[in-house]
């Protein structure tokens, strides 16, 4: 059968339901981002399954008209993988929160980010938990305030990027909701990887942790507080990209570029193909609010690995033993040894 | 046991219709090798039988000591063998540990082969016998009849020719008591000797020595003085239904059933599963079957088995999970995904002695309710039990009939006592099994109406729609879903219908399963032994038993546990009494009481251990005189 | 709603014994917390009261739709009242979708106040009666008194002053229409003036205005013509017994009833937990109770949430787990491990719709099997159920002293409705609670013979060891364990004694549970209304009526369902009929008809919904009718 | 009361229970060292808890004669991180396995580590499943054989080091359980560290797994393939000290000692409080048998980070809202709002 149909467009990816998260949210964005770059790749809808635990985030399944599965709470990435490794020709993306993924799911997390199954993992990072009413999740800040840490939050948070790369991740990113076209382009590099990619996206909840990431997001701060990952190129920083950061042994230090004394040659240039340089990177980590010696917070790809798919190992395997054939029904139900009585 | 003796011209043979034997040695003695060799070979002889391993709950227990001792039962014999035997007519004792851990089993009068050697000063004291005190001198076993032999001794001289190192001659002991056996009971040596041949291919020099053990052995049997007192046995074989058979443990026939049921049903089997005793070999049975397509996936705890499944059958595999009670514990919430999405999916559980970690290497019945009730909300699937380690394969294929066209999780319950027991599985052909027919829904068109993916046929199944479809794109999920569409809905009167709906399917099952019958004994009468799950062999036994002694009692044994076959009330009401035995504390028992408000009998064993048939016949004896 | 007027000097004054309110509004109007001054208002004034807030089950669903409705219902009266209100007697609709929501239950001929403003094209509009239909012109609402006041526009003007923003002015409308309400009824503003004062203690401006608000709003009751056909209404204080009162919903009294527990005992708290609907406000109100030394832990997972309790348990601490169904499914194997454990440990299930997630937001029964079979092995523990928001408290609080004087984990359950449902609870003193005492081993010294963790005393309860205790090291685990010693053990006998003895021990509650009382009605008739859990304010008030109808029937309410209280049996056993109204499929019913062999009448409703009063005095009916 | 009994020894905290492991298992070293180092830290058997989950290796608590758990699958952490939060003043050590910690108890692994509780974790690492038998684990090779991977591990192993790293641990070592010396300081080391301590051990299982670490404790071999990491000193390792470790740019390089440009001042200095380094060195991970650019495995201290524990700040806060005194039960009942009625 060819396909004759036109390559769709985003909106052919819309489902009929409405979205049911509240005005502001982040999610909207990330969900318009989504439909755009399936559109973009040249995705037909049968081809592709979202799926999800449960959160605000997690509803993500109803509002893309392809297949989509909601399940249960953080066990998404465990239903994506049996899902990818039953069906490796589908495009498989799994839509999950900080709690979701990171609380009751980081046992799934570890674990699928470590056999590398070929699956598409969107992180919406809000810090909170948003469904259930606003408690502090596994990524909230000490010290937040929440209907749970009344007297703020003691538990050290989890590094998603540090994390990701510490179980040996191959393709990890971060964005923030309100970038919208760099999102977009994130997310076909994250298919295109063949491999687990998951990308962090920093998502504004405006009713239980909002502005969680205006440090980053502020029109005025944006510029020195952040810093744009791009490959082969030197990292700059600050409004007019007069600030760049260079390596002091193994030491990330700021540099002022307009002092004529350093070059742009001195400084560290980003290859997403550097397991040790991601790791440095995923630890630009403190609060500008509150840091002394605080780094911008790095947005884009901070690392990808070519490692096999767990299914294409497997299939591999399969391969091998049906080289003379795939067995028979009949000789499954011999097995190896059989007598006979007459 | 019944026993005929003929005076041979040479020699005394006495023909027995059954004999169970008990293999049992130091872990390290083999004896789990030693007695599948001979369960072959009188398999390959045509008797019926049926195996039991013992092994200790640590992997290397002390070597010598009771708790080192490693044990493998065997009863074969002319007519249906359904147990390895309650207790043994002959008991192989490599050491003295080896006695003294299971003379109690052994049947008064009955044969102890011993291995002298194993008798030596530290071997008394680490048995627990003491130095002082060797069994095989002080009349601790006048009652039975003892052949000492120096097994090590005549292994030795044996195979001293053979250039071999002491440390593997002494590893081919084994072999010359297996020998011995052979000539006993009148036994050919081919298939040991065939098999040897094939698993040293490499090691010429240990095929040799192990078969030069095995024929001096038997040969030992025929010139010794020893046995001419008592002379041989012959165990005639068995009037089996002609065929080719194999022999299976109950966890292979239920890793073969799932996979012959996903060929059948054209579909790929996908297995998620975290490993877990005594469940384990079902994973790498099927890890083993990659030439028929089988996946499996050893996922990182039982959570994910079962969600990894969830996602396989979300894609059209026919997915299967398997575990034992405190993974059927943590599957509880993606089984209640499973029920809500209405996928098939097999769950196979292998019950343990519990609660909590309890006795992980001892067969219980107790998790029937957790099977049952043991999810939250209104969560019905339909549950159903094997009863032999053959019919492992039946249970697991009939689990993924069901699953597959039913659209519903089912819960296949074997347990540890199955899973290790092996019997011979006449091999159907692939013909004669039932037919498997998932019902995917066709590709749509864009101006089709849209899809219904909780559209319900007549028997309030919806249908399958698989990702890669075109035109069936839908999504589904754990929140309550409206009629028809799907869609999820919060309406109060949608959910007391799909509540409803989700009961009537699984209810609808009783459409086609079978009445029970009676397995065995009259239509009515007195007394009905309602048995299900692994205690069948037992409860056979013991039926055929006072059936014999003139009593009206019969056997009626479940596989279906929900829904209950139709007939399973009337039935029941044509006995005086029931009697339920049961390895728990009476969960069948409470099933049967509220759904049909009478009083059975209820008769637990709850000790780790299978029943016996004099068990239950002492029951039904008692029960019988109060009627 | 029983009444007599009387025509006052200067008004007409209804007087009432009973009123059911509606507060309806757009989430961000406020109606949780207009609600919620009214129930405060009412409860100082002395008025029995239950209230039930009624949330949309998205977060900020579309501002204006019927989805968006947020709503808080409530009822006061004279007498005890029970529960919400079946059907309300006056409804404050704060726009077109609030009213499209809720009129259904609406008493007919009741009472409608609505803000005018809310019905603008645009209301209309989103709310789905569409610009040309407004309800309140076109003869809808024919059949009730409808008053139409234009709230915002009078609440613009009596703030017209305080040179505040019109975002900030509109924000007072909800006042306003306290304001009204409070006239209405005969209620004094005083409480909620306090309370404005103290909220907006930094922000003078905005108490003024809300404040300014809610006088304005009672002076336009006393000045406006339109309520003179009607005049006010009096609703009477209780007759409530003298003492201190305070206002709990069901979360909020399961936390405290635990924290009350610890210090009663002398132990920490430990609560160990994940966040879930409808059950996370336990977690929340503990989290807030530092000041009484509790300490909250939450965790990664309920799993987490169940083990570090038990890892607080066997620290000596008074352990808790709190979680609605998903939840419980994931703890099944931790609380079979506080089985064999045999360590003190609270559970609080939240019951929610199910299966899988379900009805997350929306109260059911359907985790009762589960509860007392939702785990492998045979693995018994206590269960109890709380009736009401405030028994909550007394059931918490029970639960723990069990648990602590069992050394068993206890299964308390409540459910999404008595969850968040609210009334007065008489604030007991601390002498008034039963004592709660821990049994702690003492100090052994080197020469005392081996400690014995598992010495059972004559109701086979083990002491409590506690780490840090010189000479009472132990280790247990979760392998069956050998009488007394604790140490691992795989003997047969011993694995059935033990079995038997936990049975024993949990069974050995009833000695200590009082026994089930009639709650209302003849101690023997014609029907038995047997309920648990949260129908009990429906159950009691159908009995009622149909008691004062003449019927012979009574009310039992069971809080302890395993073990059963002692009389149940003999109970159930002097009334023709038994009837058991449950929201689920029938769960009690079943445990009824296994324990005693009695075929009650079941009723279910598995609608996300509680029972209310009409449905079960329908039932009685139809079941007196065919008696 | 005070203490009047005399320092114990190891003997004090072997228990009245036989080990049930087979002979020649790397477990009973362990076990050995274990009570050796408590008898070295002063410890009290009636203060101290060692808590387990379910594996060989979790049979631990049943050997040492102190307070002991022998808790369920996966779930040691959580136990003791129950017990721990109840009981800050007890000392507790955690016995836990490879399958036991990372595969299904990887969550509540990640979990501890980032929240930095004061336990003691003894991670046995046999890279196999030994109580059932000898499947798979997750930190098994790939290609490995055994009864669930007939045609050898797809699964990309875990980093024990690395992950741990990336979840934010305090502090992280390895040891081998033959080096009995070493690894006694180690677990010193380990229970003086105010946090989460974790040890991996490479402990080989003779039945399952039989010399999967052979390559690091051969004698012959062993020189070549580990790297004994000592604070403040230069990374240097082969039979006679000859070669050592320097680092161009972020790239660690074998060099040669013996060639005289080579000074022992240009190599890498091992600080146990270089976040970056650690991770550098988490990362020493090849197989000696299979790589080319094969590094030494290093073992000993990787990294030491003071942070807070989650019980001392609980405690704080706790602390505060009783500043003016603790609740009374009468506060408790009568909560922030009450009415009277007469
Ligand atoms: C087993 C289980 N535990 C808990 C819950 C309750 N729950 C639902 S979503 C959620 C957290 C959601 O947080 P996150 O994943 O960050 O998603 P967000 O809502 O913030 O997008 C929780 C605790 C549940 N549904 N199931
Ligand atoms: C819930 C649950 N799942 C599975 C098991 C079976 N099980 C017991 S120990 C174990 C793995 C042990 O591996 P590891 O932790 O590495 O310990 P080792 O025996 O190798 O020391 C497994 C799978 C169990 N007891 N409980
Ligand atoms: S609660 Fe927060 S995360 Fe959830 S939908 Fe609303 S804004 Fe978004
Ligand atoms: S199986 Fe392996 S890990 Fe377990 S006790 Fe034996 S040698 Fe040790
Ligand atoms: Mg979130
Ligand atoms: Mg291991």
């Amino acid at each position: 059968m060819t396909d004759t149909r036109a390559q769709l467009t985003a909106k052919d990816f819309t489902s009929n339901q409405e979205p049911k998260w509240c005005p502001g949210c982040g999610d909207f964005a990330v969900l318009q981002q989504l439909k755009n770059a399936m559109a973009d790749l040249g995705l037909k809808t049968e081809e592709v399954v979202v799926v999800s635990g449960i959160g605000c985030s997690s509803r993500l399944p109803y509002y893309v008209a392809t297949y989509g599965v909601h399940g249960i709470h953080g066990r998404a990435l465990a239903m994506a993988s049996g899902l990818k490794t039953a069906r490796p020709e589908l495009s498989v993306w799994v839509g999950t929160g900080d709690g979701d993924a990171l609380s009751i799911g980081g046992n799934h997390y570890i674990h699928t980010v470590r056999r590398n199954l070929d699956l598409n993992v969107i992180l919406f990072n809000n810090e909170i938990y948003g469904l259930t009413k606003g408690q502090y999740s596994p990524t909230s800040k000490v010290g937040l305030r929440t209907v749970t840490s009344p007297n703020g939050v003691v538990d050290h948070p989890i590094n998603t990027v540090a994390l990701t790369l510490g179980a040996g991740g191959t393709f990890v990113a971060r964005v923030m909701d309100r970038d919208g076209k760099f999102m977009r382009e994130i997310f076909k590099r994250a298919a295109e990887h063949r491999g687990t990619s998951v990308v962090e996206i920093y998502q504004n909840c405006p009713i239980f942790n909002d502005g969680a990431f205006d440090a980053f997001s502020d029109k005025d701060r944006k510029a020195d507080t952040t810093l744009y990952l791009e490959q082969g190129n030197p990292l700059v920083f600050g409004n007019e990209g007069q600030k760049g950061i260079r390596l002091d042994g193994f030491t990330p230090v700021i540099v002022d570029l307009s002092d004529t004394t350093i070059s742009k040659d001195d400084l560290w240039i980003h290859d997403e193909k550097d397991f040790i340089k991601a790791n440095i990177l995923s630890r630009f980590f403190d609060d500008p609010d509150t840091s002394a010696t605080f780094l911008p917070r790095p947005f884009g790809i901070f690392y990808v690995e070519d490692r096999i798919t767990y299914e294409d190992a497997l299939t591999a395997q399969i391969e091998k033993t049906q080289e003379n054939g795939e067995g028979t029904l009949e000789e499954l139900l011999r097995g190896t040894s059989t007598w006979t009585i007459n | 046991m019944r026993e005929t003796s003929t005076l041979n011209k040479e020699e005394m043979v006495t023909a027995k219709t059954s004999v169970s034997v008990l293999f049992a040695g130091d872990s390290g003695d083999g004896m789990q090798l030693t007695g599948t060799q001979f369960a072959n070979t009188v398999a390959v002889y045509g008797s019926d039988l049926n195996t039991f391993p013992n092994f200790p709950s640590e992997i290397r227990p002390p070597a010598g000591t009771v708790a080192g001792v490693s044990g493998f039962q065997l009863q074969f014999g002319t007519s249906s063998v359904y147990t390895p035997g309650a207790k043994f007519d002959v008991m192989i004792a490599m050491n003295a540990a080896a006695l003294k851990a299971n003379l109690k089993n052994l049947h008064y009068g009955g044969i102890i082969i011993t291995d002298t050697d194993g008798f030596d000063a530290k071997n008394l004291k680490l048995s627990g016998y003491g130095e002082e005190n060797n069994p095989l001198l002080d009349g601790t076993l006048k009652d039975y009849t003892v052949f000492q032999i120096p097994v090590v001794s005549l292994t030795r001289k044996a195979l001293a020719e053979t250039g071999l190192s002491t440390k593997n001659i002494d590893r081919c002991k084994n072999m010359f008591v297996l020998g011995v056996l052979y000539w006993l009971y009148s036994l050919p040596l081919e298939t040991t000797v065939e098999t040897l041949k094939t698993k040293f291919a490499k090691k010429l020099d240990l095929a040799e020595a192990n078969i030069k053990a095995v024929t001096a052995g038997y040969n030992f049997g025929d010139e010794t003085e020893m046995f001419s007192q008592h002379g041989r046995f012959t165990v005639a074989p068995a009037d089996k239904k002609p065929g080719v058979y194999r022999r299976v443990t109950g966890n292979e026939a239920s890793a073969v059933g799932l996979a012959a049921a996903a060929k059948k049903a054209g579909l790929e089997l996908f297995l998620g599963s975290y490993p877990i005793t005594p469940a384990s070999e079902i994973l790498q049975t099927l890890a083993g079957l990659k030439k028929w397509g089988v996946k499996t996936f050893q996922a990182e705890d039982e959570i994910a088995g079962v969600l990894t499944s969830i996602g396989a059958a979300y894609g059209g595999a026919l997915a299967a999970t398997n575990t034992s009670g405190p993974g059927l514990a943590l599957k509880s919430e993606g089984l209640g995904l499973a029920v809500i999405l209405e996928i098939p999916l097999v769950i196979i559980n292998v019950m343990r002695g519990g609660p909590s970690t309890g006795l992980p290497t001892k067969p219980e019945q107790s998790d029937l309710l957790m099977a049952m009730y043991g999810r939250h909300g209104d969560a019905p699937m339909p549950v159903i039990a094997a009863k032999s380690p053959v019919d492992c394969f039946y249970a697991a294929y009939e689990a993924a009939k069901i699953a597959v066209e039913y659209m519903t999780p089912v819960l296949c319950l074997t347990d540890g006592y199955l899973a290790l027991s092996s019997e011979p599985m006449l091999v159907p052909s692939p013909d004669e099994l039932a037919s498997i027919t998932p019902v995917f829904s066709p590709v749509r068109n864009a101006d089709d109406p849209p899809y219904l993916p909780y559209k319900r046929d007549d028997r309030a199944v919806r249908p399958w729609g698989k990702p890669g479809t075109p035109g069936l794109e839908h999504r589904i999920g754990g929140l309550e879903k409206q009629h028809e569409t799907g869609n999820v809905s919060h309406d109060p009167e949608n959910h007391a219908l799909m509540t409803r709906l989700r009961a009537e399917k699984v209810a609808r099952v009783a459409d086609i399963i079978p009445e029970l019958t009676i397995d065995n004994g009259p239509e009515n009468g007195d007394l009905l032994v309602l048995g299900w799950g692994s205690t069948y062999g037992a409860i056979k036994k013991a039926v055929e038993q006072v059936i014999e002694g003139g009593c009206s009692v019969a056997h009626a044994h479940l596989r279906y546990i929900n829904p209950f076959p139709k007939n399973l009330g009337e039935l029941m009401g044509k006995y005086k009494k029931v009697l339920i035995p049961e390895n728990n504390c009476g969960q069948l028992l409470s099933m049967i009481r509220d759904k049909f408000l009478i009083e059975p009998v209820g008769f637990s064993k709850v000790e780790g251990l299978p029943f016996n048939e004099m068990e239950i016949e002492a029951k039904i004896t008692d029960i019988l005189k109060e009627l």
